[in-house]
């Protein structure tokens, strides 16, 4: 929040308003922000940036992946693919959590949300590439979930 | 104005319109042929989006960022309009 | 003059109220009026016998040359003081005859507006204002025949009298136009003075025949007779007044009027006279044949309707004279005999010849005038029928080669004889016949008028001179066009024409006696007139009716494809035969070329309009549609139309959500319309379609000098203080297409709610 | 049962479009927007929310008859052309102030912005009537 | 600026908005319903009286000059036509609150018959053509609304017929109005009168003619463009089938009439002769079409297109008089047609029916509703002194002036068959003795007698005042004629309509 | 696009009106909506086509600069694309009521009030 | 450089998109069909914007990109997600190679209920019931 105020101030100092500029003050925010760590006293603030960048990227990379794959199914002349209907047990509880990570499974690697259960413990997904269902479950819990669950508790 | 005075972009920005055209045209075939309600309806979603994409394409040829608030309209209008369809589709099995 | 119109038709809107008040009198209140103004135009004839005319002119539509202008002369004042005169009678009578009505009053009314019409027609002097009471005459007319409303054979009369004066009147109008045209003036006197000049026109024989028209109708001449016998499903009073005395004649009235103006031409005379003549021995014929007292007296007034048009198409002075006499004479001899005859039906409760006799011993007053009016019908001596019947005879008979003429003429006068004797002899001697209930004297009120009137003819033919230059002088001087002096006698010294008229005589007498057996075998001819132009009216009738059927069905055939058809086919026509006829495209075809994108652009919308058409599933043509707007919103971000691109992105996708909330539960299409009409769809559509092309590629082919938004360029920021130019004009420059705009909006959800959410109680729903 | 996803992300992107709905008002004078898609994307925000809930929910959420917006609506557009009225010029004749904010931002306002917030609530009220009585049957 | 201008459209207006915030209270909707229509009239009024004591008047909204705002002009011809919409539109107004039932009310009656006032006037008033546009729509979807509100089947069957092809009209005026600015580049009537014939080429301006002919012909119901009045005008309650009549052909009519005096007048031969032939054919097939008729209501709607031929044929003569023929005509027509639609809701709340062979015996019955029936029928069939009779005899003047003999034949052909569908109707519903009926339905009658708002006074009072204003305009015609030729002359001579409207720019 | 949109329009009219004369009551409302839009594109095309700036006067100036989009056109369309929607919706459910009525979507069962 | 890399962006996110469009048209079912557009589409849609955002430099434009970017990450799966659902109900077949199916019988299509894994019962596959269900399916 803070570094978003920093950032905004850096902008308007800066005429004109551009989105170099704010990126700018948004690194020079956290620099700022991090070396008067000692003087504000220890936040999780530090941990989390790290951690969402670190799931924005982990996110990015996999849904270039994703989409990588599936080109190469989508132009070449045969289906190389076992698409399969699979239910994940879920350990995400809150509406944003299911929800976050619902979206996120359908812009992944050949997996797209199709609903959860209405007691919400079970979301099933329709993978594309799905010999192994467990590993498909494996990849999920320990890839998405998890990351997803560390950035928002 | 006009794409030549865009340099680099201007040959970008043909190509990419016409890729986006094209898989608008593709799009367009699976949208006539279904066969389910709910291809024609993923179809019409991604024509939305390809021409978000053209929009987008257009704007930066045409210098006019105002064009990308098209794109915010019709991101957020599609989206309705594929719910609403989902929506009423599942609705009518009810009855 | 204004006054006695004008006071008239107050006296027939007050009607009703005074009958109310008056009660069983109120036949004499009501007569006192009509009385008044018999008077008042008997005291006119003594300004009218030495030449002058009286008139009185208002402005009333000037900006349409129409006035409330009116001339009484010679012609209009025998009119007047027959209308008037015979009114106070008739109304005296219907005190008596329509007693104990519920629609007395009404009647009365009625009769008192047609009175006011008839009066108005014959003063007239600016042509509109005649033919605005010469309709008005109709419509009283029409009122009254069906005054007996709950019987269909009494509405089908009124109909019928209706429509063929009606179809006369309508003509006439048109020739009164057109005189006016030719002259510049819609006043009658101002027309006589230009008689030259009309009767040069190449109008003037269409103006003949629209003005005939109207004339031959109203007075029932041949073919247009039919309507008048008929009309005697009107109460008896009633047939006296309209349909003996007054508005049958008024025909002959504006015959005679227009005489000065179109007579004397071959066409006038051969034409009138060929049809009098031919309405005068059918008339008779008919009326010989019939044996229902008012029709005899229906058919016998055609006859002489006839008679009277053919003197005045004839045209010399004597027939002149002769039609004024006989006017005169059948007014007051055929307006008793109708009286009588409604005196009979009262008493015995028939009008059928056949089932009456003896009656002069019940009915003593009633039967002396009988006799007199009969004689006078007959053309006997002393009444004043026979003096016009000789001079009418004589008329004919000085006209050269008018052979046939006068055959007919004393044919006629037989067979009118012989019906005189029939209608107002026999019921009253011989036996008496048995009726329903035995037939007493009537009151003053039914034997006043008969008496008043058969005694008139009785008297003035005795003494001629009575009337000869204080009345008919001035009215055959209004018909010529110029002076006349008239001279009339019971007796004229030998010439052939007594002996004409005794032949007649002889031979009325021969036909009178043998009537009971003719009558019979005459009937046989029925069958030629089963054909006749009654027939003809009613066939005509009902081709119109299936005329109107077949087409409308045709038209309104309730298919809503085939009225889009029609109105697409319509403008392709009209607007393509246009466009091919005068537009030329050089030039249309030249411009900036096309980048891959649009071609595509263009291509996908195409298709996807043409997949929408041929799609089979409905949400599948919903989503076609879809992209038709995308791709419409796509082409308006192209070419510098951002706003227009949201508004039809979100219009676009709004409306196929409304499209799926209304539909999905459809079954789908079905129902093919079959596949020619699906080819012709096509072609019609297509050809649609080429028209719109054809009108944008010629509208588009030179650049558009803008007129509008280089003011709004200027004028956006300094005065509307608004960046974007569209929202500018939106709210400000045209901002009240906004609020009409919104306007509909509000209206169209409102409606959409009301239309949802109202479910009328089951009784409103028929 | 309606999707949990559904409701998740339309608590998110109604009040996103509503915020957007009212920015493309404010700025429709000058840039493309305006009351009328301003009113469209307001009215599309409730409409996700009678799709994600039921239109029951969406009239308790609006607390008022949509059709009021459109009778309120159209008294704002028509007024604010009467006041030119009042002042004795033509019907429709924008009034316009100029409001200073924090020293130079300065911020036109007048008669025709008045109009096009009335064109606004007239959409919205149109399009919500509509949709509900709509998705009612 | 002229206030009388924009009050037309600003009274209904703000009388429909409050009549939709006050949806609840049935009484105010009533007295607003009234009142609004009062107001109404009195503002048609004075901007008549305006018009003739200053001449043609205009403003210009939001006080941007010509052509580039939109003006709103009056001359006579538009005045007369509000004034007449106010009479109207009090006259049923007063006629609903006795006949309207309670739902209709609730679900906004007032407020869409006021705004059906309001487009109406705007397009009299407007002096722009896609403005025009505009109040054509307003007009349209109230007159969508009332006529498919209460939503009974025979409504709803003919709603979907009026509503296509009214549509299918609007879509061709719109497209014509594109056309016409993509070669004038400019919108505003007077300034197009300037300019159309420097910039199109004229072929092109005629080809727009005839697009416009065919858009107006539609909404003025003339032959073979009709069908959307006689599938519909029967079918909803009578205080709309009477506002309809009265009014909204009026403005098709009234639209073809200033574009074919102001726009279009480069190649009368062509285009006002087809118009003649037109409003021939009109007559001929809407007379036909009322032959065919029993029912009461269907046999005025088709005799409603067999008038709108008249109205047509002053303009297809396209001379001064016949111009003033056809606006003493529509005057006429207005005044006769609402007040015949009325008259068949007394019949059908005495007798049950609109069906003319379940009526009879009112003759006997109810002798004032009887005259009340009598006077407009035999006005619309010509019979004079009434009313009719003047407006058709101008008519046939112009024609016989211009040798038109044709059109002349036909007009008062169809004259003739007129008073014959009237006298049937007559005779059907007045005359004839009562059909003996079954009791059950009779009580039905007096049911619904009972059940309905409003007593059968407040039913007959607007009959009464426009059966006498029949007779008034028949017998002191003058004044109205002369109004008619007036509004005429102007309609004739454009200079005064463009100098009104630019000013010294011209 | 220029030489195209005539065509593009005309086939769009043509589409619109066949749809029009179809039996089904689905299919006349589809009707109608391609020809809405093909009188909004008319509309467009009449006033010209220009690959231009939208017509926006850009923070700092007084007028657009260069040339500009004709406005004029614009505003017409959007006032008739809002105008049309609102009339759409009515006739959309018009024809919905009609529908439940008659029980029927073919136009051909409504012809009662004609004949 | 900036122009560079705008250029580089735009042409990956359009080869994308244009992928997505040749996976709709190529894949074998609706399910299928759906794992291609959503993402490629999504990150197309993503790359143009950036690039667009890049190209003009500045914080309106970047704030607009940023603004669709969310939108369309957020409201594509979302979107994916109800048609499937959809799609489900009214019974649209998976492709004949679909190994496994744990959503079969998993609906009440009444209640919309779904079972969750731990509440799972092997009822008798429910094919026929879904083919019957939908007026629309196929
Ligand atoms: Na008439
Ligand atoms: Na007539």
């Amino acid at each position: 929040m803070w570094n978003i105020l920093l950032a905004l101030a850096w902008g308007a100092l800066n005429e004109p308003l551009t989105a170099s500029n704010l990126i700018v003050g948004f690194v020079l925010g956290y620099a700022v922000l991090y070396l008067a760590q000692p003087v504000i006293g220890p936040s999780r603030y530090f941990t989390k940036v790290r951690q969402v960048i670190g799931l924005v990227l982990f996110f990015l990379w996999e849904l270039i992946l994703a989409n990588l794959r599936v080109a190469m199914d989508v132009i070449t002349p045969h289906y190389d693919m076992t698409p399969a209907v699979i239910a994940i047990p879920l350990d995400a509880q809150s509406d944003a959590e299911i929800t976050l990570l619902a979206n996120m499974i359908t812009l992944t690697p050949g997996t797209l949300s199709l609903d959860v259960s209405s007691d919400r413990k079970t979301l099933y997904i329709h993978a594309l590439y799905a010999k192994d269902c467990d590993a498909v479950r494996r990849n999920i819990k320990n890839g998405f979930e998890k990351r997803l669950l560390e950035v928002l508790r | 104005m006009t794409f030549e005075g865009l340099g680099l972009l201007s040959w970008t920005v043909i190509l990419v319109t016409t890729m986006l055209s094209v898989g608008a045209v593709l799009a367009f075939t699976r949208l006539v042929r279904g066969p389910s309600l709910p291809d024609r309806v993923v179809a019409l979603d991604l024509i939305a989006t390809l021409l978000m994409g053209i929009i987008a394409a257009y704007s930066v040829a045409a210098g006019q960022p105002v064009f990308l608030d098209v794109a915010i309209v019709l991101a957020l209008i599609a989206f309705l309009g594929t719910v609403a369809f989902a929506r009423y589709l599942e609705k009518g099995t009810l009855r | 003059m204004t006054a006695a119109i004008l006071s008239i038709f107050v006296l027939a809107l007050s009607a009703p109220y005074l009958h109310r008040l008056a009660g069983k009198r109120s036949g004499w209140v009501l007569a006192s009026l009509p009385l008044v103004w018999t008077l008042y135009f008997a005291v006119c004839s003594v300004p009218i016998a030495s030449g002058e005319s009286l008139s009185a002119s208002h402005a009333w539509i000037p900006t349409l040359g129409i006035n409330f202008s009116f001339l009484l002369d010679g012609l209009s004042l025998v009119f007047a003081l027959i209308i008037c005169g015979i009114g106070v009678l008739v109304v005296v009578y219907s005190g008596g005859y329509m007693a104990g009505h519920p629609l007395q009053g009404r009647f009365y009314a009625f009769l008192l507006m047609f009175m006011g019409s008839m009066l108005g027609l014959v003063l007239a002097d600016n042509a509109v204002t005649l033919f605005i009471f010469w309709e008005l005459t109709s419509v009283s007319s029409y009122l009254l025949i069906g005054f007996n409303n709950d019987r269909k054979e009494a509405r089908a009369a009124a109909l019928q009298a209706l429509l063929v004066t009606g179809l006369g009147g309508l003509p006439l109008l048109a020739a009164f136009l057109m005189l006016g045209q030719l002259t510049g003036s819609l006043e009658l006197s101002s027309w006589m003075t230009q008689a030259q000049a009309v009767r040069a026109s190449p109008l003037y024989l269409p103006i003949v025949i629209l003005v005939l028209l109207g004339a031959f109708t109203k007075s029932a001449q041949v073919p247009f007779h039919f309507w008048l016998p008929n009309a005697m499903e009107a109460p008896t009073p009633v047939s006296a007044y309209l349909h003996a005395a007054t508005m049958v004649k008024a025909g002959v009235y504006l015959i005679a009027r227009l005489s000065p103006l179109l007579g004397g031409t071959e066409a006038w005379v051969y034409v009138i006279s060929a049809v009098g003549a031919a309405t005068m021995l059918l008339g008779a014929y008919l009326a010989y044949q019939h044996t229902d007292l008012k029709r005899i007296l229906a058919y016998s007034t055609v006859s002489m309707l006839g008679t009277l048009t053919l003197l005045l198409g004839v045209g010399t002075h004597l027939a002149v004279q002769a039609a004024v006499v006989l006017l005169l004479a059948h007014a007051l001899y055929k307006g008793a005999l109708f009286l009588v005859a409604g005196s009979v039906e009262h008493e015995t409760g028939t009008r059928d010849i056949t089932r009456m006799g003896g009656l002069k011993r019940s009915m003593p007053v009633t039967a002396a005038a009988a006799g007199v009016a009969a004689l006078s019908m007959a053309g006997l001596p002393p009444v004043l029928g026979f003096v016009g019947k000789e001079v009418y005879l004589e008329a004919l008979w000085r006209i050269p080669a008018a052979t046939v003429l006068l055959a007919v003429a004393v044919v006629t006068a037989m067979l009118t004889l012989a019906v005189a004797g029939a209608a107002g002899v026999r019921p009253f001697i011989g036996e008496a016949a048995s009726t329903a209930h035995p037939p007493h004297e009537t009151p003053p009120s039914f034997w006043l008028g008969p008496i008043v009137l058969a005694g008139l003819g009785l008297i003035l033919g005795v003494f001629p001179a009575l009337v000869e230059s204080s009345l008919l002088s001035p009215a055959c001087a209004a018909i010529l066009g110029r002076p006349l002096e008239v001279h009339l006698s019971l007796w004229h010294g030998f010439s052939p024409v007594v002996g004409l008229s005794a032949v007649s005589i002889a031979g009325g007498a021969l036909l009178y006696a043998t009537h009971a057996r003719l009558r019979g075998f005459m009937s046989r001819t029925d069958f030629m007139f089963r054909w006749g132009p009654a027939r003809c009216y009613e066939l005509s009738l009902e081709a119109l009716d299936r005329l109107a059927r077949v087409i409308t069905r045709r038209l309104q055939s309730g298919y809503l494809r085939v009225y889009l058809l029609t109105i697409v086919a319509t403008t392709v026509i009209l607007a393509g035969y246009t466009i091919i006829s005068r537009v030329s495209w050089a030039g249309a075809f030249s411009g900036p070329g096309v980048h891959p994108h649009e071609a595509v652009l263009a291509g996908l919308i195409v298709a996807a309009a043409v997949a929408a058409v041929f799609s089979k599933s409905r949400l599948g043509a919903v989503a076609t549609l879809g992209v038709v707007g995308y791709g419409v919103a796509l082409i308006y971000v192209l070419f510098g139309a951002p706003d227009l691109a949201m508004t039809q992105v979100m219009v676009e996708t709004l409306t196929v959500i409304l499209f799926v909330l209304m539909f999905y539960h459809l079954p789908r299409f079905g129902a093919f319309t079959p596949r020619p009409a699906r080819a012709r769809d096509i072609l019609v559509s297509l050809m649609a379609g080429a028209l719109v092309t054809g009108l944008l590629l010629a509208a588009t082919r030179r650049p558009l000098v803008p007129r509008l938004s280089p003011f709004f360029a200027d004028k956006s920021l300094a005065y509307g203080h608004g960046r974007n130019i569209v929202n500018v004009i939106l709210v400000d420059f045209r901002g009240l297409d906004t609020l009409g705009e919104i306007t509909v909006l509000s209206v169209a959800a409102m409606g959409v709610y009301a239309l949802l959410k109202l479910r009328m109680p089951k009784e409103n729903s028929k | 049962m309606i999707s949990l996803i559904l409701r998740t992300a339309t608590r998110f992107l109604m009040i996103l479009m509503l915020l957007f709905s009212l920015f493309l008002l404010m700025r429709g004078h000058n840039a493309p927007g305006g009351g009328f898609v301003g009113g469209l994307v307001a009215a599309a925000a409730f409409a996700l929310y009678t799709i994600a809930y039921d239109p029951a929910a969406t009239r308790r959420a609006l607390r008022i008859d949509p059709r009021a917006f459109i009778g309120v609506g159209l008294l704002v557009a028509a007024l604010s052309g009467q006041l030119s009225l009042a002042a004795g010029r033509p019907f429709m004749t924008g009034l316009w102030a100029t409001l200073s904010l924090s020293g130079q931002e300065r911020v036109d306002v007048g008669t025709p912005m008045l109009f096009d917030v009335g064109v606004y609530l007239v959409v919205l009220g149109v399009t919500l009537t509509i949709l509900l009585s709509m998705s009612e049957e | 600026m002229n206030l009388y201008l924009i009050l037309p459209i600003l009274i209904p207006l703000m009388t429909a908005i409050l009549l939709f915030l006050t949806w609840r209270w049935r009484r105010v909707q009533r007295g607003l319903g009234v009142a609004g229509a009062a107001a109404l009239f009195v503002a048609g009024l004075g901007l008549l009286t305006s018009v003739q004591e200053n001449g043609i008047q205009a403003a210009q909204m939001g006080n941007w000059p010509a052509p580039f705002g939109i003006t709103l002009v009056a001359d006579l011809f538009s005045a007369i036509m509000v004034a007449l919409v106010g009479l109207i539109g009090l006259a049923v107004a007063v006629y609903s609150v006795a006949s309207i039932d309670t739902s209709r009310e609730a679900f906004g009656y007032y407020a869409f018959f006021h705004i059906l006032l309001m487009g109406v006037c705007g397009a009299f008033l407007t002096g722009d053509i896609f403005n025009l546009y505009v109040w054509f729509e307003v007009m349209l979807i109230a007159s969508f609304v009332l006529l498919a509100l209460g939503g009974e089947r025979a409504q709803l069957e003919g709603a979907i017929k009026y509503v296509t092809l009214n549509l299918v009209s609007s879509a061709l005026f719109l497209t014509a109005v594109g056309i016409l600015y993509g070669v004038a580049g400019t919108l505003n009537m007077a300034d197009l009168a300037l300019n159309l014939h420097r910039t199109a080429q004229p072929g092109m301006v005629t080809t727009l003619a005839i697009l416009f002919f065919v858009a107006f012909g539609i909404k003025a119901a003339v032959f073979p463009l009709f069908f959307w009045l006689p599938a519909s005008y029967h079918t909803p309650p009578v205080a709309v089938s009477a506002i309809f009549a009265g009014l909204l052909t009026k403005v098709g009519i009234y639209a073809m009439i200033r574009v074919f005096t102001l726009l279009f007048i480069q190649e009368p031969e062509y285009t006002h002769r087809l118009i003649l032939l037109v409003a021939g054919l009109t007559m001929i097939a809407g007379v036909l079409g009322a032959l065919a008729q029993t029912d009461f209501r269907r046999a005025l709607a088709f005799q409603h297109i067999s008038h709108v031929g008249y109205m047509m044929m002053g303009l297809g003569l396209y001379t001064g008089l016949a111009l003033a023929g056809s606006v003493f005509y529509i005057i006429h027509h207005v005044i006769v047609k609402t007040n015949l639609f009325l008259i068949t809701g007394v019949t059908q709340r005495l007798k049950g029916s609109f069906d003319l062979r379940k009526l009879g015996g009112l003759y006997r019955a109810h002798p004032g509703v009887a005259l009340l029936f009598f006077i407009p029928a035999f006005s619309l069939a010509g019979v004079p002194p009434l009313s009719g009779f003047f407006a058709k005899l101008a008519l046939i003047k112009a024609g016989l002036d211009a040798k038109e003999y044709a059109i002349v034949a036909t007009a008062l052909g169809v004259g003739l068959l007129t008073l014959l569908v009237m006298a049937r109707i007559w005779a059907e519903a007045f005359w004839k003795p009562a059909p003996v009926t079954s009791t059950s339905s009779a009580e039905e009658v007096d049911g619904a007698a009972a059940s309905e708002p409003g007593g059968l006074r407040t039913l007959l009072a607007p009959i009464i005042l426009l059966a006498v204003l029949t007779v008034i305009v028949g017998l002191v015609a003058e004044p109205v004629f002369a109004l008619a030729t007036r509004a005429a002359q102007q309609l004739m001579n454009p200079t005064e309509y463009i100098q009104a409207v630019l000013g010294g720019r011209s | 696009m220029h030489i195209l949109m005539p065509f593009v329009i005309g086939a769009l009219y043509a589409a619109g009106i066949y749809l029009l004369m179809r039996r089904s009551i689905v299919k006349l409302i589809l009707g109608l909506a391609i020809l809405g839009n093909a009188a909004n594109l008319l509309i467009f095309t009449a006033g010209r086509l220009t690959r231009a700036h939208p017509p926006l006067v850009p923070s700092g100036a007084t007028q657009p600069i260069g040339t500009f989009a004709d406005p004029v056109p614009q505003a017409l369309i959007l006032t008739a694309i809002v105008i049309g929607f609102g009339v759409l919706a009515f006739a959309l459910v018009l024809v919905h009521r009609a529908n439940q009525m008659v029980g029927s979507d073919d136009l051909d069962t409504m012809k009662s009030t004609d004949t | 450089m900036n122009q560079t890399l705008s250029a580089a962006l735009m042409i990956v996110g359009a080869t994308f998109m244009l992928l997505a469009a040749v996976g709709i048209v190529r894949m074998p079912d609706l399910f299928t069909r759906m794992q291609t557009t959503t993402k490629a589409a999504t990150l197309g849609i993503g790359c143009m914007l950036t690039s667009a955002a890049i190209y003009f430099g500045t914080l309106q434009v970047a704030a607009r990109a940023l603004a669709v970017i969310v939108l369309v990450f957020l409201t594509a799966p979302v979107a994916a997600h109800m048609i499937a659902r959809a799609a489900y109900f009214i019974g649209v077949p998976l492709w004949k190679g679909t190994i496994r199916d744990d959503l079969q019988g998993q609906y009440d299509l009444r209640t919309r209920v779904l079972e969750g894994t731990g509440a799972l019962k092997f009822s008798p596959p429910s094919t026929e019931e879904r083919d019957k269900s939908g007026p629309n399916a196929k």
